[in-house]
């Protein structure tokens, strides 16, 4: 009986917090589409949404509700079946994620101690739905984007994985309390400033975000693994792509960036700072995807191999080597 | 391999400059003009499309059925008639149409006008949702205007 | 319209890529066929024609006064600098004299029409390369030049200004006293330019030794413009045949020095900066009197004629067969653009699909000038 | 190279050439050449470094007259060259000689329906495949002019 009633506490527990998570997904997505709008208009200098609500606020709900209404239009020649299943799937590795974010000391969905491992093995499946959206829409372009989109994430992971393996080698844990645990006094980023550099370079790839957007590319394919979606397919694809910038940035900041800490964080309360950091990094993407040509492939190969992986794997092991000696 | 670090070196900070560019514009003001709300004075010189302009003198229109607009416009988008009245000197209008949606707005028309009698409006705000429209009776309109 | 490639079966690996008529980078309704091998287009056939307007046909059926908005309508961009052609190409053809003035203003507002032309060709590039802020950034100084000249000709693209004789409109002093104005913030928003983009590293590996054009190969194909000067071929028509006035003024002819893509965007951006030294200088020199010739009416010989003019995309040539009457018999018009266009398949045989875009782009295509 | 030094050699080479006023015709030398001759007058620009500016056809009784006109990069010198069509409605193709030929002369078989013989491609470029006999700048019998109307005089075409 009490081991009964423990079950039912967790499925409540887990139910609370996957629906909490599917807001947040939702919420973030409007806010940074908002944002998003807003800070390119002010780069460009003009004024972005104005029309609905004050400065516009509300155009991102409008929108939402205008793509919604639209009709799913299938291509003829798709597979249909999968054609479906690809923006639900790539929905699901974007959610998992959160469940295991400290957003404060006390606010986690569950602190598993290999969380860091969760969230990478998770966040891969995405490369699948980009894959499946792009062949199952059996149009060129799209099978172009999917490509790319494949090689890229498989070459970005790479330098990821070494640059925060140089800071679970300081930390001892992969437990992402842990890890923001062990920058109380000292942010990770000033500790390992090569490895921060390399995850956030790797992570504006991984995320598909300009200059590394190849899978969309506009001006040469159109708008790549996404081409043939409307209505909600589409509109899953991009909160899916926030979401997504929202997990690598909150990752940044678990592990670079000293997480919820700041001053006056208390049990709860650190959820301020959390989230301020993780959308300061996230305007960055912003500000920098809109400064910045694209890069052509085999520069974006060029960049991964050549640079970021040599200069992360010499970075981990002078990170072991001082860990050991220390 | 020599072009390895110094490639790494100038395009982190040509990127730097970039990024420092886009800040710089970020916080400037905007330029754009909100337009429904707010408007830009139409230039003078703006060609819209023409219109019978009304002689202040005798409250009306100052063409002479000349027809020499309607031989200038290339488009052929000018019908102009008119008949001889009794106890009127030269022809007296009847008709002056302009088929908008042909006009190529080149002013022709307006510099082959001996008396001046039309000109450009300063109208930009043209939209409608039927080609009918679009074929103005500036006869009527500069009636209207008196 | 089935094409070449179209027709032929492909070998195992290839396969077919449409790229446009509504693709973004086409700029425009042209269509390139691609065979592609991967990512690699193999083989590359445009389709033209889809904007097709018959505007040689039009010329010969309508009074030479009525094809003044014509020209406007091929190259939305330089719309000025193609009625400069026109003009000069009936005024050489019926003898007329055309008052100093006239010409200055000619000067003046064909250069501005220049700038205002590579500024979108330029934005438009870069977009091409995926950065969208600098065509935002180009549009807003090219919407100055638009006020200036709508304060004169009435309006924003399709201007209808230049007449046979002259202009149809004096400039006055706030003309002028803007037209200085835009000179100092042109000169001053350059650098900006060249931080954002010119000197971006990814810019500079995107563009670089892509699309390499030689002289043998613009001679074969006849390129002309800034794609021809940027291999280092200092052809201008302003210089060569100085036509109007411009052999009174001081420039330049800038050039590149491989001939790639980068060459290209570099040339217009200096001939920008070139464009307002002339403009600078035409508006110290100009002199009072009218605008426009006392003739009467333009009469046209029977014989033949030809007007070359350097247009923003190259050399521009109209070319008039006249039967004494006052409707041409036959007007021929060399766009630029149609010769600029026809190397692509040679230039870009084998290359990326993103090198496509980058080496297309940097042709500064306008489509209605080709599908004229 | 001047303009006189281009007549001088062109009539070297076997071509008629004459020097005419540029400011009342816009180009500098006016070249005479047979229709035969295209290809052998093509290759001697190619040769000279003459780029192609345009290759059209006025359509004139009692015959089409080509016209070619090229020009120099480094010399201000532009040569144009009047062809008489020969009665069979067709002519050499340069294009190969100046790729850049290749086009134009598509484009005036569209509009003119001048056939190039020799040329790898002859296919509508401009107009669809169903319109393909269009030819819509020849002039419709009766308003077509004869030659001295339009100031020409007949050099007679050799078949």
């Amino acid at each position: 009986m009490d081991t009964m009633q423990m079950t039912l506490y967790d499925v409540l527990r887990m139910v609370i917090a996957f629906l909490l998570v599917i807001t947040i997904v939702f919420i973030n997505a409007l806010v940074m589409g908002y944002l998003e709008r807003k800070v390119a208009a002010k780069i460009q200098r003009r004024w972005g949404p104005m029309e609905v609500g004050l400065q516009g606020w509300l155009q991102m709900v409008l929108d939402g509700v205008k793509i919604i209404a639209k009709q799913l239009i299938v291509p003829r020649d798709a597979d249909r079946v999968v054609f479906r299943v690809a923006p639900l799937l790539s929905f699901t590795p974007v959610v998992l994620p959160f469940l295991v974010l400290p957003f404060a000391k006390n606010l986690v969905g569950r602190d598993i101690n290999l969380g860091l491992i969760f969230i990478i093995a998770v966040s891969s499946i995405n490369v699948l739905s980009i894959f499946v959206a792009g062949w199952a829409s059996n149009n060129k372009y799209s099978l172009f984007g999917a490509v790319r989109s494949v090689s890229q994430n498989i070459a970005y992971e790479i330098p990821i994985l070494l640059s925060l393996l140089s800071v679970v080698l300081i930390t001892h844990t992969y437990s992402m309390q842990g890890i923001v645990a062990a920058q109380g006094t000292v942010w990770f980023c000033l500790v390992q400033p090569v490895a921060c550099l390399i995850y956030l370079v790797s992570a504006t790839a991984e995320t598909n975000r300009a200059p590394f957007d190849l899978p969309e590319a506009e001006s040469e394919l159109t708008a790549g693994y996404h081409t043939e979606y409307s209505g909600f397919g589409f509109s899953l694809f991009m909160i899916a792509e926030y979401a997504n910038m929202f997990i690598v940035c909150a990752v940044a900041t678990v592990l670079f960036f000293g997480g919820w800490h700041g001053p006056f964080s208390g049990e709860y309360l650190g959820v301020l700072w959390f989230l301020l950091k993780v959308f300061l990094l996230m305007l960055t993407m912003i500000w920098v995807r809109w400064t910045y040509p694209r890069v052509r492939f085999d520069q974006l190969m060029n960049l991964a191999w050549k640079y970021l992986i040599p200069f992360s794997l010499v970075n981990l092991l002078l990170t072991a080597l001082i860990v050991k000696c220390i | 391999m020599s072009g390895y670090f110094s490639d790494l070196i100038t395009g982190s900070k040509s990127l730097l400059v970039g990024l420092g560019v886009t800040l710089k514009a970020l916080v400037s003001p905007v330029v754009t003009v909100q337009y429904p709300r707010e408007k830009i004075d139409v230039s003078p010189a703006f060609r819209g499309h023409i219109d019978l302009m009304k002689d202040e003198t005798t409250g009306t229109h100052r063409c002479i059925v000349c027809l020499s607009c309607m031989k200038a416009c290339p488009c052929q988008c000018i019908t102009v008639e008119g008949e001889k009245q009794e106890g009127v000197k030269g022809k007296v209008l009847t008709l002056f149409t302009l088929d908008f949606t042909k006009c190529s707005l080149c002013g022709l028309c307006v510099e082959s006008c001996k008396p001046h009698a039309i000109d450009f409006s300063d109208e930009y705000e043209l939209a409608g949702f039927s080609r009918e429209e679009f074929f103005y009776d500036l006869l009527k309109r500069v009636k209207e205007r008196a | 319209m089935a094409t070449k490639l179209e027709r032929m079966a492909g070998s195992k690996h290839r396969f077919l890529l449409n790229m446009g008529p509504q693709h973004p980078s086409t700029h425009g309704v042209l269509r390139v066929v691609l065979e592609m091998d991967g990512e690699y287009a193999m083989e590359l056939d445009p389709v033209l024609g889809y904007g097709h307007r018959m505007h040689e046909k039009m010329a010969e059926v309508r009074p030479t006064s009525g094809f003044y908005p014509n020209t406007a309508r091929m190259d939305y961009l330089g719309a000025i600098l193609f009625s400069h052609g026109y003009v000069g190409l009936l005024e050489r053809m019926a003898g007329v004299e055309v008052p100093e003035r006239a010409e200055y203003i000619r000067v003046i507002t064909a250069e501005l029409n220049r700038i205002s032309s590579h500024l979108v060709g330029i934005g438009a590039y870069v977009l091409d390369l995926g950065a969208f802020t600098p065509i935002l950034y180009a549009f807003d100084d090219r919407e100055k030049i638009l006020d200036i000249l709508e304060a004169i000709t009435g309006s924003r693209l399709t201007y209808c200004y230049f007449r046979a004789g002259g202009v149809s409109r004096d400039i006055d002093d706030t003309f002028i006293r803007r037209t200085r104005e835009f000179i100092d913030r042109m000169r001053n928003r350059m650098p900006m330019y060249h931080d954002l983009v010119t000197d971006n590293i990814i810019f500079l590996k995107r563009t670089k030794e892509i699309g390499l054009i030689d002289r043998d190969m613009a001679i074969r194909y006849g390129l002309t413009g800034p794609v021809l000067r940027g291999s280092g071929i200092a052809y201008d028509v302003r210089k060569s045949e100085p036509y109007s006035i411009y052999d009174r003024f001081d420039f330049e002819i800038p050039t590149g020095e491989n001939g790639d893509s980068f060459d290209r965007y570099l040339v217009r951006m200096e001939e920008i900066v070139q464009s307002l030294r002339i403009i600078e200088q035409a508006l110290d020199a100009l002199p009072d009197g009218p605008v426009m010739a006392k003739t009467k009416k333009i009469k046209l010989p029977a014989g033949e004629c030809n007007y070359t003019v350097e247009a923003a995309r190259g050399s521009l040539s109209y070319y008039l067969v006249g039967d004494g009457s006052d409707t041409p018999y036959r007007l021929k018009i060399r766009v630029p653009s149609y010769a600029n266009l026809s190397p692509l398949p040679e230039l870009c045989r084998g290359i990326l699909l993103s090198d496509l875009v980058t080496a297309m782009g940097s042709l500064d295509l306008v489509i209605p000038e080709i599908d004229r | 190279m001047k303009s006189s030094e281009a007549i001088l050699k062109l009539m070297e080479a076997g071509f008629q050439a004459e020097s005419v006023d540029v400011n009342g015709v816009g180009y500098h030398v006016r070249a005479h050449v047979d229709a035969e001759q295209v290809r052998s007058f093509a290759q001697w620009l190619l040769a000279q470094g003459f780029f192609i500016d345009f290759l059209t056809a006025v359509d004139a009784s009692p015959r089409i007259q080509m016209i070619y006109q090229f020009a120099h990069y480094d010399h201000p010198c532009r040569i144009n060259a009047r062809v008489p069509l020969p009665d069979s409605g067709a002519i050499d193709t340069i294009s190969d000689i100046y790729q850049g030929a290749d086009w134009h002369e598509r484009e005036t078989r569209d509009f003119f329906g001048v056939h190039f013989s020799g040329h790898h491609n002859l296919v509508p470029l401009i107009l669809c495949d169903e319109d393909k006999d269009l030819k819509p700048l020849l002039k419709k019998e009766g308003d077509r002019k004869s030659l001295e109307e339009i100031g020409w005089a007949d050099v007679p075409a050799a078949d």
